[in-house]
């Protein structure tokens, strides 16, 4: 990814994310979110990671965040009014979120000495034909001889040929979360015994 | 050149955004979005350390697969979480943290 | 049946209660309970008779999946506690029902079980995807159960307070994985044990997503300064779902610390030091900051809240003395044998809690006031409850207790070690306070008789036996986690 | 199975039984018949004269726990002989004159603390020594909280006190003793058995040996009441009902010095006789005979005094362990029974006064024998066998303790050593107990009598409890070679009879 872009859409997503927090109408917090969830999908595009960024943009900015407006217009909750910041708790989030990015940049610089390799090495699907062999699935194979990332096949292999068992996982998650939901949201109901 | 660093300080700076909207709102709701936040700064780090760290020509894509993971489990969690505060709402009429310090010692 | 099919056979079991008690709300929940626990029980039935060589594992668990003599162990561990709970759970089916939006709690049966196959999961994890995943099926599950009684405000203010920190530290917790598999570019516990002894692996790398991904895990295990949930939680949700919490839930935290440690640790020095020392200070503060702040509780629940961070303080330092073979060729592992001991009398306490709230009594230490008045056998479980949970010799806790300063003594951690008996010596005052509290009140207080079913008398007096029994025998339960022949099981409840 | 089982778990299943609604007078009084019988029969037959060195009789092991090696092992020898006597002797007189309405919370209590110094005393593994001991720990707070004398507040108040010192002790003595065990075992597998350990030829340092002695001596001491941890003793007796004052003063208190004689003493010989660790000994029971001695003397009421004299008297056979020759520790043995029957008996009497006369206080009694000849003559048999008289038991061990101090191996012919100028100090405690012993006896039973405080003596059943002491303290009195043919055995096999 070419370098401005990079530093656009980082700053999209940093930008916003402190939107998020700034805004006292959280209204405009649910929508910074989506715009900065939407620059960090941009980031994973640039990362040649295309399906992760496709799902971050359609269950994160599409779905989650539909969800949370959906939520804030349903209880209708107005912006904040009056509230003096509790400046101690600012002044302990800007030292804490500092201090955080500071460590990050300490650990960072010291990587070159290390096995981490912080330059981009192109990806090379020959290579990883030679490699993946005969494992590879056809559809695979041939992306890879043409010279393209079959990012979402190889996601698709890797999901469904190696984490099946956490995928499983993951459903039986979904389904207690829509029992969880169920349950937590049903409204009083007054007649003894009655079916939800 | 964009390195793997440039990709790690954001990741860490969104991190950071994160636990510091957790500290300085008070809006349950915001606070919930914010702790996405937290999740994605953590799944753009680990697309990242996959995308540097290329075996055979390609990304490593079993952190790719957690990142999935994470995804999904953020949408369940989110899921319940608003869920559970429709009902703080419904009880208390209030999104604000300060309805939620009943018990105190 | 193979383990992990009798897992799935309770992962299903779980949704086909809570469907039966959606479609056919005329069943009454006692009886979804009791076959719930007739499933666990079919489940631990298969466990010991099943082996550790077993090989009829599903491909695609296979690389994921281990059964070694610390799965196996908390596996049963989890199987025990789950039926524990449904028990509780129709013992205070009456309060239950009262504060549930519908009086229909079906689901408070099913979901149980599928926690439990989370954590039989999370016990064979042998990778970090495993582990999260295994282990957000077990939270959100628990997000569930805490706020589930929520026509109380306190069961729904525990739930928004366990939501919150609970999804901050699975972000904490995802940021620590992240930066682990940048250190070492592994998600498995062998892979990262390997990468160690490589020694271009980046050291201020791997110890960010160490003390993130400890930090993380110190939540779900009470230990500070990730402990602050704990008393309201503990407080505000179902005395039955607290006893999950305060055990089954804790359990799963450390068997996965201890893997985490074991690969960290046992097979390199390169983070040693620095991991053990994090666990070494984790664990004096969430000692002292357990034990004080007991000593001013009024509520019984809220008690046994800091109790359970004090504890998680002991189990903290049997982590950081791991690889002292004296005590790990000892105990098996020092860990697994102090939740061991932490289970029966941990859920005995909360058997008394559940009774006395369903006749009327609250959770404040004054509610108990005279209870031995009322029903002599509930007053002696409690006394047996808690003296054990002080530690005092001839009950399970002091074994427990004495195993881990003992490993600790071992290994010269001499400063740990004072505050564990600091933390100790408060016990003596807390836990005291309870019982003397138990005996006393005058006889003019009204105090109604209590009465207990045969079944949950014979489950009660079972438990506080296996305490007594166990704090003098503890041979089985030692025989039980260091993997010894299925039989040796049998005895360990 | 050993006779040493039935004798520890008797109790505890009588106490059961009791709790299940059995009769409790009967069901205490049959079990602690038995258990003394049983002792009774032991000590008859036995023979310590074939045992060698860390060897006991009667032993049975089961292994409850294979690393650490701990096993549930009991075993006898002439030390815990003696003190298993003593607790049957006392656990019968003081089960018999319970004379409460609802006796049942009181019987079992005092079966239970029974059961513990019986475990404690007869156990020969130091998990079960350590353990037995805390049994006691929970009826004893419950009974001083709820049934104590006393306004509610205080007991309760003086309850807490008595526990938290107690647990503490014992949490620093479990810290000694984790330090003992691990110390003196070499690689992986780690044992509790006392046998193995009396038998293994140490290898300790010197300086390992002093701080794991320190450390018990203060962990057993607190327990036994050692100067300036003693402030727990004298209110929890003086507030205890009087069953569980006599077990407690008479039996269980004992366990610190037993400990001491058992385990710290001939396992860490170079630490028991470092100069430091005997300096500060010597201190802290000089504390305890002169300190506490003034303390006792400005009592005001019986209780009160009995219970600081008590803690006085601990002074002494700390002194013969201090000593550590073999005449002054068999001394501290034979002490460590007289004072424990005498002291059972003192509480007895001191209970049967409150009850019938309703207060203590020596300014408000007087004449008291005029109505009561037999209470008369057994207070005095107290007194004076607590003072020290000759013909009584405690004569006997202190003699032997102030004759075992000034040992020929002891002295030089230059000056006294540090020992025996506190013996010189120690023998005015004798002076001050004959002082406030004489003092109570004659204003509580002679002087002029008030009126409206009438004592008068009890009917047969009662009197049994109060003669069977009183009977102990005259024979062995006069005869001590009774325990001494025991005790004998004790100390052949110990290794300090080689300094």
């Amino acid at each position: 990814m070419p370098a401005v872009f990079f530093y656009l859409f980082a700053a999209v997503t940093l930008l916003f994310g402190v939107m998020v927090i700034v805004s006292k109408n959280p209204v405009t917090s649910a929508l910074s979110l989506a715009v900065s969830f939407v620059g960090l999908a941009a980031l994973f595009l640039g990362l040649d990671a295309y399906f992760i960024g496709t799902v971050q943009v359609l269950v994160y900015a599409g779905a989650v965040m539909v969800l949370f407006l959906f939520i804030i217009m349903l209880l209708d909750i107005k912006a904040e009014t009056g509230k003096t910041p509790n400046y101690a708790a600012v002044f302990a989030a800007i030292v804490v979120g500092v201090l955080l990015v500071l460590q990050v940049a300490t650990i960072v610089s010291t990587f070159e000495k290390g096995k981490l390799t912080t330059l981009e090495v192109p990806l090379r699907p020959k290579e990883a034909l030679a490699a993946m062999g005969k494992n590879a699935l056809p559809g695979i194979q041939r992306d890879l001889e043409a010279g393209i990332l079959p990012d979402t096949k190889l996601m698709g292999l890797q999901l469904y040929h190696h984490y099946g068992f956490h995928l499983q996982i993951i459903g039986l998650l979904l389904l207690v979360s829509t029992v969880g939901v169920v349950v937590l949201s049903k409204r009083e109901n007054r007649t003894e015994g009655g079916a939800k | 050149m964009i390195t793997l660093n440039h990709y790690l300080i954001v990741s860490s700076a969104l991190f950071a955004l994160g636990l510091a909207g957790i500290i300085v709102r008070r809006n349950i709701l915001v606070i919930y979005m914010c702790l996405e936040m937290m999740l994605s700064a953590a799944n753009l780090a680990l697309v990242a350390f996959s995308r540097f760290r290329v075996t055979d020509g390609l990304p490593d894509y079993s952190a790719q697969a957690l990142v999935f993971f994470t995804i999904t489990v953020a949408a369940a969690e989110v899921a319940v979480g608003l869920a559970i505060i429709v009902a703080l709402y419904r009880s208390k009429q209030s999104v604000d943290v300060e309805s939620v310090t009943k018990m105190q010692g | 049946m193979s383990i992990f099919s009798s897992e799935v056979f309770l992962a299903v079991l779980g949704i086909a209660l809570v469907l039966v008690s959606v479609f056919f709300p005329k069943i009454p929940t006692r009886t979804l309970a009791w076959i719930g626990i007739a499933g666990v029980l079919a489940s631990l039935a298969c466990l010991l008779g099943a082996s550790a060589a077993e090989t009829s594992l599903p491909a695609f668990v296979a690389p994921y999946y281990s059964l070694d003599s610390h799965s196996l162990f908390y596996k049963g561990f989890a199987l025990v506690i789950t039926a524990l709970v449904l028990w509780l759970i129709t013992e205070s089916e009456k309060t239950l029902v009262n504060y549930s939006l519908d009086g229909q709690i079906g689901e408070l049966v099913g979901l149980p079980l599928i926690v439990c196959t989370g954590m039989m999961w999370i016990a064979s994890a042998r990778d970090l995807i495993t582990v999260f995943t295994a282990l957000e099926l077990v939270t959100v599950s628990f997000y569930v159960l805490v706020a589930y009684t929520r026509k109380s405000a306190l069961s729904l203010e525990a739930g928004v307070k366990y939501l919150i920190l609970g999804a901050a530290a699975t972000g904490v917790l995802v940021y620590g994985i992240a930066w682990i598999y940048g250190a070492t570019g592994s998600l498995t516990f062998e892979g990262i044990s390997a990468s160690l002894r490589d020694p271009s692996t980046g050291k201020g790398t791997l110890l960010f997503g160490i003390v993130l991904l400890l930090a993380g895990l110190g939540f779900k295990v009470a230990a500070a300064p990730f402990h602050m949930w704990v008393p309201d939680v503990y407080q505000g949700a179902p005395a039955p779902v607290t006893a999950f919490l305060s055990v089954g839930s804790k359990a799963s935290g450390f068997i996965i610390l201890t893997r985490l440690v074991d690969s960290l640790v046992i097979s390199s020095t390169l983070v040693s030091v620095e991991v053990i020392n994090l666990l070494l200070i984790s664990a004096a503060i969430t000692m002292i900051l357990g034990s004080l702040p007991a000593i001013f509780q009024t509520s019984v629940k809220r008690l046994l809240a800091y109790s359970s961070i004090s504890h998680a303080g002991f189990l903290l330092l049997a982590l950081a003395c791991r690889g002292s073979t004296r005590f790990d060729l000892a105990a098996g592992d020092v860990v697994a044998f102090y939740l061991g001991t932490y289970l029966p009398m941990t859920v005995l306490a909360f058997f008394v809690l559940c009774v006395a709230r369903r006749h009327g009594r609250g959770d404040s230490l004054e509610d108990l006031r005279g209870l031995a008045r009322s029903s002599p056998l509930l007053a002696l479980l409690m006394t047996v409850a808690m003296a054990s949970l002080a530690g005092l010799p001839l009950t399970v806790g002091f074994l427990g207790k004495m195993m881990v300063l003992m490993a600790g003594v071992d290994r010269g951690y001499w400063g740990v070690v004072g505050c564990a008996v600091l933390s100790a010596a408060a016990g003596f005052y807390y836990y005291f306070r309870v019982i003397l509290t138990l005996y006393s009140g005058d006889n003019s207080q009204t105090s109604e008789p209590i009465q207990l079913s045969l079944l949950s008398r014979v489950i009660a007096i079972l438990l506080a036996a296996a305490v007594i029994i166990t704090g003098i025998y503890p041979r089985p339960l030692q025989r039980a986690i260091s993997g010894a022949p299925a039989a040796a099981l049998t005895t360990q409840r | 199975m050993s006779p040493l089982e039935i004798v520890i778990f008797l109790p505890i299943a009588a106490a059961l039984a009791i709790w299940l609604g059995a009769p409790a007078r009967p069901t205490s009084l049959f079990a602690a018949l038995v258990n003394l019988v049983i002792i009774a029969g032991i000590a008859f037959r036995f023979d310590g004269s074939s045992l060698g060195v860390g060897e006991f009789a009667h032993v049975s092991s089961r292994i409850v726990l294979d690393n650490p090696a701990i096993s549930f092992a009991v075993g006898i020898d002439g030390m815990s002989l003696i003190l298993a006597l003593l607790t049957a002797i006392v656990t019968l007189a003081a089960v018999w004159q319970i004379v409460a309405d609802k006796s049942a919370p009181f019987h079992i209590a005092s079966l239970l603390i029974s059961a513990g110094a019986m475990g404690a005393f007869l156990s020969t593994d130091l998990f079960f020594i350590y353990a037995f001991h805390e049994l006691a720990l929970i009826p004893t707070f419950l009974m001083i909280a709820l049934h104590g004398h006393g306004d509610p507040a205080n007991r309760r108040a003086v309850a807490w006190k008595t526990t938290i010192y107690l647990g503490v002790g014992s949490l620093v003595l479990l810290a000694g003793l984790a330090a003992l065990v691990l110390n003196f075992s070499e690689g992986p597998v780690i044992s509790f058995d006392l046998t193995s350990l009396l038998q293994q030829t140490s290898s300790v340092p010197a300086a390992t040996q002093e701080w794991i002695y320190f450390t018990l001596l203060i962990g057993f001491g607190t327990l036994v009441s050692l100067f300036p941890f003693h402030s727990w003793a004298a209110p929890a007796y003086a507030t205890a009902p009087t069953s569980v004052a006599m077990l407690h003063a008479g039996v269980l208190k004992k366990f610190g010095l037993y400990g001491l004689l058992r385990i710290a003493q001939p396992l860490l010989p170079l630490g028991a006789q470092a100069e430091w660790v005997q300096n500060a000994l010597l201190i802290m029971l000089l504390g305890n005979i002169l300190v506490m001695g003034l303390v006792t003397l400005h009592q005001s009421r019986l209780d009160d005094m009995l219970a600081n004299s008590s803690v006085m008297h601990m002074g002494y056979i700390f002194l013969g362990l201090a000593a550590g020759t073999e005449l002054a520790l068999k001394g501290a043995v034979m002490l460590m029974f007289a004072h424990g029957a005498s002291i059972a008996l003192s509480f007895a009497l001191c209970g049967r006064m409150r009850n019938q006369v309703g207060t203590l206080e020596f300014s408000k009694l007087g004449g008291l024998a005029t109505n009561a000849p037999l209470l008369t003559v057994l207070f005095g048999f107290a007194a004076f066998a607590s003072i020290g008289l000759p013909g009584l038991a405690n004569f006997a061990g202190e003699i032997m303790i102030f004759a075992g101090t000034f040992d020929p191996k002891l002295l030089s012919p230059e000056k006294l050593s540090s020992l025996q100028w506190t013996t010189i100090l120690a023998l005015w405690g004798v002076v001050i107990s004959a002082v406030y012993m004489l003092r109570a006896y004659r204003k509580l039973f002679f002087g002029t009598a008030n009126s409206g405080h009438y004592l008068r003596d009890p009917g047969f059943s009662q009197r049994v409890p109060l003669v069977l002491l009183a009977a102990v303290l005259l024979v062995v009195g006069c005869c001590p070679s009774v325990l001494l043919g025991l005790i004998q055995s004790a100390w052949a096999a110990a290794k300090v009879a080689s300094l």
